[in-house]
């Protein structure tokens, strides 16, 4: 009943399907985001709060959302490798982290250069800055906990666990800045994204947003590719696969 | 598939260090009134092979079973069963030789200081049972470790090069109790890489890179 | 015309190194990407040829 | 003939108490980094008395959690590095119950002695007595949800060489929501407001903690013991 599961998580069928996906994701990528920017940056009318720099909400907002969207892909496959020991879940896992961890970094300075303009500081200790921030820092542990292992099985399964614990905290660590935030500043700043966006603002968020995941699926067929055959030596397939 | 329903038996273990293939289908079966000499150059496994056996690390392809059941699935009651020694005493060096025995030995069975003293008199070290472990020499500590295998009553003893530090007296004693926990109906496997010299039957595995 | 585009309304000090930043982001991620995995291609291959090499 | 569960659980906790009061400098030596560390921040910020009770929450806090870090790399390494663990390991008792043993008797000899100290170093950072209780208490709660988190870490970085640091940058970032609460609550009860809030939330914490991480520091021990 399983068979099929095994097949789908088996090395060679993965990097054979990531080598075979990863062009028409970077194809995609590169329309959604060109579009985005095109429409964002030259298109969408000025805010009226905020004027121009209302339009670094659209590396901003996609970045942040990507970190967060990372990083549940890589617990969930943690969580798939650790329970069903499938090794081609630590590598997606292996692969996610990176990337993740550099769309929080994205998020986080592009997010302060919003800030500087708009509260007149670069860092304000906004919940939502506040909370990427942290994510970023575990994002960090996950990364140097498997580095720090010899023997690769282990360090897989280790970083493994802490994704999975780390997915546990996120929202809580989310839910307590945002409480301690309310305790010591009013809700006086201003949110990012308002609610109700006028189409010509919203549409390029949303291309934004499309071509980052796209993107993201195209680094991680990448990034897969080099950790299955990391794991995957002395497999026949192997050969087969880096003649091409 | 070879099924042993009163010992243990071990089937095609394969295990991987990092990068290294250290064991390649291993198996073995091992009955009572049996000791299993396990020898090889350094560097070959048997001590990951011990460590298999006794659970403490899970092969990548391959199983152990004890009475016919995998230990993984049957893990409480063979590790009742089971007396491991490993490579180093692991005594705690804080504790006395005697509380060393008494916090191993007493999470496996109910146990009273007399019984755990006869142990330790019984491998000749009944005269440190209140020393701190750290002032003991590294032979008398293989002694205290080998009054923990004692008085564990287990069936199944997994010893990791026990005649190291050993004097001549205390390899004969060694020596005389694997002699009778084989005629006591339990099952024995040594890791050494000299020869044993026991009457009883012993059987030999030899592990190659 | 395009100076007014460039000048983002004042704010073109934030919002170009904003951007650049995310371009910087993306382009490292693709470029860590395929060097990652040349690096796994070249070992892969060299273990190959050892292992080649033990059979012979 | 065969140990119960309650039984091993108390020989466990008995060994580790018997082990640390052995040593007992291994027992004091994260009190007075806490004591140290609190004499710092005042030295070091030179504040008039009534700002100092401004800042003395957080100062606290962070002096708690990094003190109780301190203590938490030997938690299961000194037996990983003598051979005792693989010995417990194959003790018959399950793993789950020996690392509740364990975090719980480690709990007892930093947590509730920082517990137990912690009046001294509120008095020197200026503190009301009045606001004790609840300073305790938060202590108290938020010690113990950080031991079972350092636990997850303390069993992921057994093996490992630097394990000390990365046990510090695994665990903090979690550790960041006890932090909050509980400098709120200490904040609130020196400002006299209600501290309810904050002290309900870290005791949810605390028992969201103390439920599941026995299972993944379990997880985490497997993972580096096999």
């Amino acid at each position: 009943m399983w068979t099929w599961f095994y097949k789908l998580a088996s090395p060679p069928y993965v990097y054979g399907v990531a080598a075979a996906l990863m062009p028409w994701l970077l194809g995609g990528a590169a329309l959604a985001i060109a579009y985005g920017l095109t429409a964002g940056l030259a298109l969408a009318p000025p805010d009226y709060q905020q004027g121009d720099a209302f339009r670094m909400i659209y590396v901003h907002v996609p970045g942040a959302i990507l970190s967060l969207t990372v990083y549940m892909v890589m617990a969930a496959a943690s969580a798939v490798a650790l329970i069903w020991r499938i090794k081609v879940g630590h590598a997606v896992a292996a692969a996610s982290a990176p990337i993740g961890a550099s769309f929080a970094l994205m998020a986080l300075v592009t997010g302060s250069l919003w800030g500087r303009p708009m509260w007149g500081t670069y860092w304000a200790w906004d919940p939502r800055l506040t909370s990427e921030l942290i994510l970023l820092f575990i994002y960090v542990g996950v990364m140097s906990l498997r580095s720090a292992f010899e023997d690769p099985a282990r360090g897989d399964r280790a970083a493994a666990l802490l994704a999975v614990v780390g997915v546990v905290n996120v929202p809580i660590v989310h839910f307590s800045v945002v409480w301690w935030n309310s305790l010591h500043q009013g809700a006086t700043i201003v949110k990012l994204g308002a609610p109700s966006m006028p189409g010509s603002m919203l549409w390029p968020l949303l291309s934004m947003w499309l071509g980052f995941m796209l993107f993201y699926g195209a680094v991680l067929c990448t990034r897969v590719q080099a950790e299955v055959l990391n794991r995957e030596r002395q497999a026949a397939w192997v050969r087969e696969a880096i003649k091409s | 598939m070879n099924t042993i329903v009163d010992g243990l038996g071990v089937e095609g273990v394969h295990v991987w260090l990092g990068e290294r293939h250290v064991l390649k289908g291993v198996s073995l079966t091992l009955r009572p009134r049996e000791l299993l000499h396990v020898s090889g150059p350094n560097g070959t496994g048997k001590t990951t092979l011990l460590r298999v056996v006794c659970g403490l690390l899970r092969p990548e392809q391959g199983s152990v079973n004890w009475l016919g059941r995998s230990i993984t699935t049957y893990r409480t009651e063979y590790q009742a069963a089971l007396a491991y020694a490993s490579h180093e005493p692991a005594l705690k060096s804080d504790l006395t030789a005697l509380e060393n025995l008494r916090f191993a030995v007493g999470l496996k069975r109910r146990i009273t200081a007399d019984e755990l003293l006869a142990a330790l008199n019984r491998t000749g070290v009944g005269a440190c049972a209140d020393l701190p472990a750290r002032v003991l020499s590294a032979g008398q500590r293989r002694r205290v470790a080998m009054a923990r295998v004692l008085a564990m009553n287990a069936s199944v003893w997994l010893l990791d090069e026990p005649y190291t530090n050993l004097d001549a007296s205390g390899a004969d004693l060694l020596s005389g109790l694997l002699q009778a926990h084989i005629e006591a109906g339990g099952l024995a496997l040594v890791v050494a890489h000299h020869e044993l010299k026991l009457p009883c039957n012993i059987r030999r595995l030899e592990l190659n890179s | 015309m395009m100076s007014n585009f460039w000048s983002m309304g004042g704010y073109a000090r934030y919002v170009w190194p904003c951007f650049g930043f995310a371009g910087v982001v993306l382009g490292w991620n693709l470029w860590a990407a395929r060097r990652l995995l040349a690096g796994a291609r070249l070992r892969s291959a060299r273990a190959l040829a050892m292992a080649a090499g033990d059979a012979r | 003939m065969n140990v119960g569960a309650g039984q091993a659980f108390v020989l466990i906790v008995r060994r580790e108490l018997c082990l640390s009061f052995r040593r007992p400098e291994q027992l004091f030596q994260p009190l007075v980094f806490f004591l140290i560390v609190t004499t710092l921040f005042p030295l070091g910020l030179s504040l008039q008395l009534s700002q100092l009770r401004d800042i003395a929450p957080g100062v606290l806090w962070v002096a708690a959690l990094l003190s109780s870090l301190l203590s938490l790399d030997s938690l299961f390494k000194n037996d990983a590095d003598d051979g005792t663990l693989e010995q417990l390991a194959l003790s018959g008792q399950g793993l789950t119950l020996i690392v509740v043993a364990k975090t719980c008797a480690h709990w007892l000899v930093t947590g509730l002695a920082l517990v137990v100290v912690s009046p001294i170093v509120a008095t020197a950072l200026d503190i009301p007595i009045a606001a004790f209780e609840t300073m305790m208490l938060s202590l108290a709660l938020g010690t113990l949800t950080l031991s079972w988190l350092g636990a997850i870490g303390a069993g992921l970085t057994i093996g490992l060489r630097r394990g000390n640091v990365l046990l510090s940058l695994i665990v903090l970032p979690l550790a960041t929501p006890l932090l909050i609460f509980g400098a709120a609550a200490t904040e609130r009860a020196i400002s006299g407001t209600s501290t309810v809030g904050a002290l309900y939330f870290l005791a949810a914490l605390c028992v969201f903690t103390c439920t599941l991480a026995p299972f993944a520091a379990t997880a985490a021990l497997r993972i580096t013991l096999e």
